[in-house]
């Protein structure tokens, strides 16, 4: 799990590098301070579960085992990235690892997640999809009416919502009225749970036991896992609406330097280990940054492809 | 060629009455019949293609009863609660979920109730189901049907009768089509089924008790193919769904008159068989084109533009449309007939097309 | 209360009569067993309190004090209509009345009412807007949202879920998760409140509470009315889908019938008074009737007026 | 005339960086500049009818900041919390209360963040908002504005980039416009805003910071009033949002080569002044109709027809259109400008034509 986060927090911090320096092109949402929620979930789940994402997902990709040559390859818009570089950072998807994408519209895998629910349930497999969603995006339809509908069905189905306090400017006691995203639950029937999702551990065990429930087929949980954003919301975001304290606090929870100081408090982990694998991590980016940069745009009239399954139609 | 006897009349809105054709309590067609009616066929071409492929299954509010259409009833008797899901009015959970479903493995057949209904779910379709193959690179493929019952009449009012396939044709990543017969129902439903892409399958809900000789063995009707209902040398009409029976209808008056119409059902609007109706077009050099949407921005719009397109050199004269006008379908019945195109309609744009 | 339930029966039971007879074009959907809720709402709300209806909503209606005429002459079609011929049974409205419209589209009045709030509480007068919806309505998105946000704003808007047990042919228990809709209230930190739809007092009670929180400026609140439909979802449904019993069950928790014997045992109704508010009610609607039947149909192209303000465009 | 430095460039996806223009933390514009750019003048028109009438108020995601696009910057300043609402992301709820609002003495100028997400409010926007006032007879207007910030451009990928404009062409009750330059969006603006009746104003993201010259008096831009961007003799190109300046540059290297192009803007889609439209058309007997939706279907579709059918025997050759291709828009930079029309292909179209 350090590894992991150490992965998607390096991970991040050059895609911010590449993206100030021109070579990632569009929007980008980065998860720098989240990374415990990617790595509880990614922990938690079976290789062949399922996750849903959002428009900040690269650490639920790259938490899942998606390949960083391909996410990269992706950002940049290269020929050789997962979607042939049409998708980009809000787009992307990576079905060999069970990552059915990351979503441009809020809330939308919220209403995908019983679908995928329903086609587990009918091939009576033990797997589970997990959707993620913001504080923000909690606030819309589909969340209710994906919850209703999983809950009524016992789908195997995880909610999974990442409260950073923010939904772009606006406060996250501005949006929601209650306070509570997991309090919710209660409505349908489902449990719901407040998690620390600055403490991997503790996402991990809440997003276990609501697998498990799943995997029993008592249907879906609700997980609200409190984190704070280390950055803007997009990259570029002045943050003029929130103060320096909550960035200072955020460092100051860190998840990656909580995980370690408990690993060495266990004797689990000691300075060169870390290093090892601080190493490791950075040795594998930049072994994507260098395939990406190598990788060919793709031709304009690639464009063209990937529509329909037969293509092309006449028009 | 279809039964024309519900032509003249203005084709009803059924409400939950037993079907003429007797579909009632029987629960199955293992011999079909030669006759039967428009939302008979389409619950044939749901039973076949259920049977044939377990991916498949249905998925919609009331589908269990088949209320209010009867297009799915008696299906849940025989393939159960688990492949024809009575969903909750959510109409976002329904679609959406028919996505997450078809990226891992199923077939889902989304009953739409009425195709107004789709704007509760518009993210769904244009946001997520049409883009999730392009998007992803062709990773996944999107395998689900939107039956999307629609049309004018009966005074449904405003809320159920909106004509919508314009939005989607101007959708990429989506297919439509239109049957306006029990036989190009059934086939262009199974056809739709069996495509790897989502297809919106719009049904005229005046057609469904519309019966008409649907071939016995299993006839799929390829997406793309025009269908010429009545060939004619004057003036090509070019007609979806309802509009064909009453272009039918006025071209039987109109042959009265010594005019020669060739009715022309695109059938499928993506793809487009522009060939069909290119090859009309260069035959009787003038054309009508008769919708029920809205005549602005709407499909006929469309299907204009690719005749010019086409043909620009063989048109005698202007194209002439038919459509609704642009106003929200009224309640009141004289409100509602002067909103919906009929035969008299096209009589007079064949008049106007020759002048 | 009595004169207005026997009212709103009366009235249903001749549209059925009447739509039976082929009289009345469309869709009909009426609420006979349902009066209590519907004048139980009148009475608690103020003459110029907003009401948002639903598709069946003709019993709120003539209990917010609509023109029995008006509304009959719309339901044929006629042009001396509400919405001259228009609008129909499913899309009437009649704002003298503060009725802001029925609705072809389930669930679409919680999103609307937010923003009569807003409006309320931008001119700073004591109104409430109260909006009704189904049991299947409330899985839609809009009551998601529409509720949050009048909550979150703290806005004079009620919400009253129609329990009547089914949604067309789908029962209440295989559509609601937790099978509470009264319950999902807390999730918002609003009251929610289950209430007996079959007694007028109780809703009467129950709305007058929440107008009265509203109008302090405390926000929304959340009813559910538990009922009972006695007829088809819509006039012509078999209703395969449900037993005889349910419909005796309702005639037992007959809601006029409950009211009239509290009424008698209290000395302040008996037979003879009743049956002058039978037959004065009896007389409006024939009246109602002979009105409609005597209006004109719309002209065919009146089709073309009332779209914009200035009519007309040129295309 | 618009400023055209910004032309030859693609117009960008601006962020939140501070405008050239300088509107900063200044919070008013009580003497206009003769120049400002197009997020500017809609800012000022938000102002100036906001002070005008005590009813107008704002809502939308993140509009106190005004992020991403800075056109509602610095209002919340000047009218407060109760003017100036940011919303939770409830598209249904911000969509849905405007019309409530509206209903009930209040003018809503709602802000869809990118005319994408309208998807989300669906059923609001075209059975609720586009449909009450005909539903009740005329009982009640719905004064308001949606604003749609659309485009193509800046590799924002599939979900941010949609057109949307031919869904609402085709659905009576709603008026469209597309302003091209600041002056025409701050006229258009105000005019919607002082509309009684539901107008979707379509904003494109890509000219937020185009400068050019704003009358400094209150000037209405009325709906329904074409403008001849540029005289010409040759050849009409018909272009809407930043289509009219992708044909402007074109007009300048195509006048190179001896054409003179005529640039007709329709500034509004509903309604539509088809008259000089016409004029322009009898006059140069050629027609190019550049937009960026995607081609089937679309608004450019619309405007084909009403070409023919006001002008069929004035053609001296068919039409050609310059659109999007029927893809979602892809995100890489290569595929984007592939799928963005611009002026080279105006320039092609223009030669096409003359063929
Ligand atoms: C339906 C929809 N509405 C609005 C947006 C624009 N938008 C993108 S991210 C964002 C804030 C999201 O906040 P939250 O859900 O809390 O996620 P976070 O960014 O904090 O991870 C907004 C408003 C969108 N992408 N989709
Ligand atoms: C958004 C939407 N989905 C589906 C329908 C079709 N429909 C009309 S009434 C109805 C059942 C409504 O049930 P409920 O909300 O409980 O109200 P009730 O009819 O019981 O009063 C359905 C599914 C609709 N009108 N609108
Ligand atoms: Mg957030
Ligand atoms: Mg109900």
């Amino acid at each position: 799990m350090y590894a992991g986060m150490v992965r998607v927090r390096s991970f991040e911090e050059r895609v911010r590098e590449l993206f100030a320096g021109g070579r990632i092109p569009g929007f980008t949402h980065t998860s720098i301070g989240q990374e415990a929620i990617a790595v509880g979930v990614a922990t938690a789940l079976a290789e062949d579960d399922y996750v849903l994402s959002t428009h900040r997902g690269h650490g639920h990709l790259v938490a899942k085992g998606g390949s960083l040559r391909g996410l990269m390859a992706e950002l940049y818009g290269k020929a050789t990235g997962i979607c042939h570089g049409k998708g980009g950072s809000m787009h992307i998807a990576d079905v060999s690892v069970g990552y059915l994408g990351a979503n441009g519209v809020l809330a939308s895998g919220c209403v995908v997640a019983p679908g995928v629910g329903l086609a587990i349930k009918r091939r009576g497999s033990a797997q589970v999809v997990l959707t993620f969603f913001g504080d923000g995006a909690a606030n819309r339809g589909p969340f209710h009416e994906g919850v209703n509908m999983a809950a009524l069905w016992k789908l195997p189905v995880l909610f999974l919502c990442e409260n950073n306090r923010w939904a772009s400017t606006t406060a996250h006691a501005l949006s929601t009225a209650g306070g509570s995203i997991a309090a919710r639950a209660a409505g349908y029937g489902i449990p719901g749970e407040s998690a620390d999702g600055n403490d991997v551990l503790a996402v991990w065990d809440a997003v276990s036991r609501a697998a498990e429930r799943a995997r029993r087929g008592d249907g879906p949980s609700l997980i609200e896992a409190h984190t704070i954003r280390w950055v803007g919301h997009f990259e570029g975001d002045a943050q003029l609406y929130r103060s320096k304290d909550e960035v200072a606090e955020g460092r100051q929870k860190d998840p990656i330097a909580r995980l370690r100081a408990s690993l060495e408090a266990l004797g689990l982990l000691d300075e060169a280990h870390a290093a090892r694998i601080h190493e490791a991590v950075a040795g594998e980016i930049e072994d994507a940054v260098a395939y990406a940069e190598a990788s060919p745009l793709p031709a304009p009239d690639d464009a063209l492809t990937d529509l329909f399954v037969h293509y092309p139609w006449r028009e | 060629m279809v039964d024309e006897s519900l032509i003249e009349g203005r084709p009803g809105f059924p409400g939950t009455a037993p079907s003429a054709g007797g579909m009632g309590g029987m629960g199955g067609f293992d011999n079909p019949p030669m006759i039967m009616d428009y939302a008979q066929a389409l619950n044939q071409a749901l039973r076949e293609e259920m049977r044939r492929d377990p991916r498949v299954y249905l998925i919609g509010e009331d589908i269990v009863l088949g209320v209010p259409f009867g297009v799915t009833k008696g299906l849940a008797d025989e393939f159960g609660p688990d492949r024809v899901l009575n969903a909750p009015i959510s109409e976002a959970a329904i679609v959406g979920s028919a996505l997450g479903a078809a990226l891992t493995g199923l077939v889902p057949v989304v009953d739409m109730h009425f195709a107004d209904f789709v704007t509760c779910a518009m993210d769904e379709v244009v946001n997520q189901i049409a883009k999730s193959r392009y998007m992803f690179g062709g990773q996944v493929s999107c395998p689900l049907v939107l039956r999307m019952p629609y049309g004018i009449g009966r005074s449904a009012g405003g809320h159920h009768s909106n004509s919508v396939e314009a939005w989607f044709l101007n959708t990429p990543g989506l297919k439509l089509c239109m049957p306006s017969t029990p036989a190009d129902a059934r086939g262009l439903m199974k056809t739709a089924i069996r495509d790897p892409d989502p297809v919106l399958l719009f049904e005229h809900r005046g057609l469904y008790r519309l019966t008409g000789e649907v071939p016995e063995d299993e006839t799929l009707v390829p997406l793309g193919a025009a269908d010429v209902k009545r060939p004619g040398r004057d003036v090509t009409v070019i007609a979806t769904a309802r509009m064909v029976h009453e272009s039918l209808a006025a071209a039987r008056r109109l042959a009265g008159d010594g005019i020669d119409v060739e009715v022309v059902d695109p059938r499928s609007l993506v793809p487009l068989d522009r060939d069909t109706l290119a090859a009309s077009v260069r035959k009787t050099n003038r054309v009508v084109i008769a919708e029920e949407g809205p005549m602005r921005g709407s499909a006929g719009t469309w299907l204009a533009w690719v005749v010019m397109e086409e043909c620009f050199d063989d048109l005698d004269a202007p194209i002439v449309r038919v459509a609704a006008p642009n106003i929200p379908i009224p309640f009141s019945p004289p409100l509602e007939t002067f909103a919906m195109p009929a035969a008299n309609d096209v009589v007079a744009a064949v008049h106007q097309v020759l002048k």
